[in-house]
């Protein structure tokens, strides 16, 4: 096995899926010539040629709109949002068609169909490079989304997202994309849907990340003077609700850790299973450690914003604290 | 051939009187009655709806009377292969394509016995949201494309889409791959209550055909000829590899846009009296009248037909079970999470203690029902 | 007083409000010379003339989009979005600049837009007329939104939107737009926003809903055995937490009723809020009763789909036997 | 006046050679020296934008090298009271409005001393995504024109942008609305990678105005005077009343999309070069001199003044305090709710407890940055 940063992985697999079915191919903004802004899908022109690595018009909606079309004609298409927040424009073919045309169809065609993107903050960027708009796309039924946090991961969801029946949104986390380096397996891998990963055993505290944000609950975990246990989802939906469940009955301390603003994010969805269905388990609070609940900010200010270290360590040491 | 009139627009069918009639190459006298029997179908069709909708049979109904012309020549133009992606104002298209009256009296009856799969008929799903469908349109033509496959797709929205923003980029894509697509616009002149000149400044929709670097035609979308021919046109060209046309069909919303509307607020009652006189169907009935191709017989044949099939189809329709609870999460994914079921299992399990089902009443408006309950 | 709907309630606010203050506009699809598909805009073409009350081009993204720079230039543009679901393509506008704008001037520029809509199930209408959008809205930093489940609210609250220096999105609940009826108070009405409302007081169990659930709720609690709180929320954003905590102190017991998908609901956060805050006043797990993680389904089926009495009624008496 | 070229390009300038220069009615040489300054303001600012990236002294920066004619030519066109719609290329367009030089750094260095009203410079936020901010002006017009106001708005945006929704929607809401609107389209033939040929079939990009009902006309867009003529003429359209129009300006990009952008792998390095030959700085300087409006010492003056305001600007935005936490809430919303307060008080506890502030280290790419980290 090689190592590979996390955007290798993404490649990796997309060459893989390429090859192993004629009907995949890739769409997007700057994805052929120049192998798109972060080199994800570099090399797919030359291999696959531009039928199946298009370069297409900038237009977000086009590009999910004519995806669902290109379903209807046998092919899985690959679509690419450039970054987080340029993503909103499909939204609405995502909320009215994408997710919904299956039904409508009683189940007679499937839309396989994948969108990946970059995501989230710490990248010292420009406005609106930043977003964690996981929300949108969980909230949308007819959709599954995916985030891995390890370049195996990264590889093994991407193709799983691939090969999956129905819509898959494939949420990359961007500030790992490469300094996340790890052992990757070569060809053919795929990570199942649904599953989460226990990243770090433990018995006093759960700290449940995904993304970038489970690199920084593993720190925390580093710091931390008790047995933490470290959940990375890997799937948002559909939810590992065992996994979760199993961790909250061991530890009875869960935190979870979430980018995104607050309100509605991720986060209170996972809090709201526990409060739901571990009640009895739980020997204090359930708590969030999110973004806040305010537009993301310019990046000279952006460390202030990401959910820190310090935060979750923070939250910790409170619930464990807890009487 | 058909004629160009001034504002460009073409037609084939004469009024009887100073103006003659034209004639399409290629069209025998079989395809002739066969435009009819379809406008016919699609007439009796709407006519029934609207009297079903006042039955409380179906619930609300997106009228298109007058627009069957538009959508009979247009579709007539078309090999089976091809696909058609209606707006609802296209709703009994697929009639043409072999969908039975009862999946569609069922789809506004809100019963999931109106779903067909679209690769059957190729025939997309009715599509409620304005403009959103022209994407997939051009993604499925583009798609056939990039396969080698010869079929190419025709796209049906109004003049009032044409300014959604999915309607532009649709458009783009589709002339920048070269998708065989048929962009056909019903111009009836009205988006609800808003007027054409409300919603754009050009000084014909064809123009923005300009802004893509495609083609762009008009046609008088009360001659069904016309429509045929032109489209025909638009077809061959995407056939050829030489990629989508716009269709701009010029016509009048003679009826409201809905059962739920009421038009008198705001339309023009002389112009719609003016448009009910020369109304599509009846047009045509003249042209094939003269040619001497429709006697009376044939005509009350084919109409009563389409009412058989009218009655027949809403007696099906209506004959439908009440949908079974499991219906709601059987195909909203390929590969359902685990809690499908257990919500299916709670479901069932406090429906089974209240009452059986989950059928609604087939009038729109239920009990607490909030009144004009879809502008579609 | 007079007896009003709750779309005569809006329809009331829009001509005071215009009356009002001469910087109000109405704009929308079918607003001006319709009076709205359904008439909440119907004679503020008569009054304000056409400068006020617009019909717009078919373009939702270009209603909010134009709305920011009506704002540039000094109005206060009330915009409709004709359905719940046809607003999605002003997702794009509301999220990258509508919930920005004001931050990235500074404060310097405020964008007191108000974005109105008819929203939620159970109308017997054709697909994607049934939407409870709630979560894209309350998810997105720099928006407001309320909610309301009576006539005097809707005027209320419409008046404090418009009023409101800060963009708010309103639902309007469709289902009871004309069957909801009750005293409207006549001219200047303001409910303030962040304030909930008890609707029925009670001891052992709280029923937290919002919109046409409050409805729903209200008749669970009728059937109930037991001394049931009804709390109709009205604002969504900002939540008065005070009025949750107080009332699941009280009682222990809540249930919270939607009708969105579950996934990332409103009811996800709520729960959120009492799995941090009020764990230890909880005597019983958190329920949630809310619409399917599946499309919003045809009308046929909507009576299944839709949180209904009786699985109000079922999730009560479960919490109520709660050990 | 222009000259029309193949193409209906417009242009003023002669090459020194062939082709005669022309002259601006209404233009002085004072004008013609103003013009000059705001070029070199423009250039300097962006070249030393690149060095200072390099340094580590801003982030990512999108280059608009050989795009300062398009700039300078049409802001000159506008009144005060005219509002400015900048997209991330025109990022410095506000020097022109007397925008500080600090504040356009600050904000290519993520720092909230990036902000500005828009209302006291007539000069929107520079927008990032692309072509949202079009409906944004043709609101601002419609709105003063509706409050009587004589004002008229510009937006700029790319040849790319014009493929989105947004743009669509936008054009057609000031068509409709008439509002007194300048849609400045910079074609530089590339959307980041993406050639013009990928991103539309039209014959222009001018051609889209015709479907919009609104004047379209095209522009050498390295010729800062054809420029200034054109959009003068649109300003008076505008002002008149007439509504919006499209002006094209051609032209092609030089340089890097942003400093993230690595070009060779995708662009024509011969038509680089070519383009770097004839850029549009030294074209006007050329024109100046052969009027003899321009001397060594004058070019020298100018240059160093405009290379001073850099220097004091980069210094003030260097001086900038890191910004406090306080600033994530503070202005998000006019009337904040109390979750704010809260928020930001246990931030400080923790942010005390570690480590002071949040200012973040002035490269792009922190320990753990992605790289390519914007672009824009
Ligand atoms: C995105 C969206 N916005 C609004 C509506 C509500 N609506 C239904 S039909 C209609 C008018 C459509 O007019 P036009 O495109 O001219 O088609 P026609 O109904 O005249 O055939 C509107 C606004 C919708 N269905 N979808
Ligand atoms: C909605 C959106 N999608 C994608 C991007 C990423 N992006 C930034 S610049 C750019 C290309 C823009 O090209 P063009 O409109 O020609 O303007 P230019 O940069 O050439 O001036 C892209 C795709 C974005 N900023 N916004
Ligand atoms: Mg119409
Ligand atoms: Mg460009």
């Amino acid at each position: 096995m090689r190592e590979l940063t996390l955007v290798e992985a993404v490649n990796d697999a997309l060459h893989v899926e390429l090859e192993r079915d004629g009907s995949v191919l890739v769409l997007g903004e700057d994805v052929g010539r120049a192998g798109g802004v972060f080199r994800a899908t570099a090399g797919l022109l030359d291999r696959f040629g531009p039928d199946r690595c298009v370069d297409t018009p900038l237009a977000e909606a086009g590009i999910l709109g004519t995806a669902v079309g290109l379903c209807m004609a046998g092919w899985r298409p690959v679509c690419e949002m450039q970054y987080d927040a340029f993503s909103y424009p499909c939204l609405d073919q995502l909320i009215t068609h994408v997710g919904r045309y299956r039904w409508r169809t009683g189940g007679g065609m499937d839309f396989p169909i994948t969108i990946r993107m970059p995501y989230g903050g710490g990248v010292r960027a420009p406005e609106l490079h930043d977003d964690s708009p996981e929300t949108y796309y969980v909230h949308t039924p007819g959709v599954k989304v995916a985030i891995p946090a390890t370049p195996a991961d990264a590889k093994g969801l991407l193709a799983a997202a691939v090969r999956d029946p129905d819509p898959v949104v494939v949420l990359e986390p961007k500030l790992v994309y490469r300094t996340a380096r790890g052992e990757v397996p070569e060809g053919e891998y795929v990570v199942q849907l649904g599953q989460a990963r226990l990243a770090r055993e433990g018995s006093d505290l759960t700290l449940v990340a995904y993304g970038a944000m489970v690199g920084v609950a593993e720190r925390a975990a580093d710091v931390l003077e008790a047995s933490v246990e470290v959940l990375d989802l890997r799937t948002l939906k559909p939810l590992d609700e065992e996994a979760l469940l199993a961790s909250a009955a061991k530890t009875g301390r869960v935190v979870l850790v979430q980018e995104a603003p607050r309100t509605c994010g991720y986060a209170a969805e996972l809090a709201a299973v526990l409060a739901e269905k571990a009640i009895l388990d739980l020997r204090g609070p359930v708590l969030r450690v999110t973004g806040y609940d305010v537009p993301y900010p310019y990046w000279a200010i952006e460390d202030a914003y990401m959910p820190s270290v310090a935060r979750v360590v923070d939250a910790a040491r409170r619930l464990l604290a807890f009487a | 051939m058909a004629q160009v009139l001034s504002g460009g627009l073409r037609r084939v069918i004469g009024d009887g009187e100073g103006v003659p009639d034209g004639r399409v190459d290629g069209l025998d006298d079989a395809d002739l009655l066969d435009l009819y029997r379809s406008l016919v179908l699609l007439r009796t069709y709407d006519e029934r709806s609207v009297v079903y909708h006042r039955q409380g049979r179906i619930g609300t109904y997106a009228i298109f009377w007058n627009h069957e012309a538009m959508q009979v020549g247009s579709a007539h133009a078309l090999a089976d292969e091809d696909w058609i992606f209606p707006s609802y104002r296209e709703s009994a298209i697929g009639l043409l394509r072999g969908i039975p009256a009862s999946t569609l009296l069922s789809w506004w009856r809100g019963h999931p016995a109106g779903w067909w799969n679209p690769a059957d008929y190729n025939v997309a799903s009715i599509c409620v949201p304005i403009a959103t469908h022209v994407p997939h349109a051009a993604g499925l033509a583009w798609g056939k494309r990039l396969r080698g496959e010869s079929a190419v797709a025709i796209t049906y929205f109004g003049d009032g889409a044409t300014s959604e923003g999915a309607f532009h980029e649709g458009a783009n894509f589709a002339a920048v791959m070269r998708a065989p697509l048929i962009l056909f616009c019903n111009n009836n002149g009205w988006a609800i209550s808003t007027p054409l000149a409300a919603q754009t400044r050009a000084e014909t929709l064809a123009d923005k055909a300009v802004g893509y670097g495609m083609p762009g035609v008009r046609v008088d979308g009360g001659d069904v000829l016309a429509v045929f021919e032109a489209t025909r046109e638009a077809v061959e060209r995407a056939r050829a590899g030489e990629g989508p046309t716009f269709v701009e069909a010029v016509s009048y919303r003679a009826a409201p846009h809905a059962t739920a509307d009421d038009p008198r607020a705001y339309i023009d009652l002389a112009r719609v009296e003016e448009e009910k006189r020369r109304e599509c169907v009846g047009r045509y009935e003249g042209y094939l009248r003269r040619l001497g191709l429709l006697s009376d017989e044939e005509r009350e044949e084919i109409r009563s037909g389409a009412a058989a099939l009218m009655r027949e189809g809403i007696a099906r329709a209506e004959a439908e079970p009440a949908p079974d609870p499991s219906i709601l999460f059987e195909h909203a994914l390929a590969s359902p999470p685990p809690s499908f079921a257990q919500d299916l299992a709670e479901l069932r399990r406090i429906l089974g203690r209240t009452e059986a089902g989950g059928a609604a009443s087939p009038r729109p408006s239920g009990p607490e029902g909030a009144g004009p309950e879809g502008s579609v």
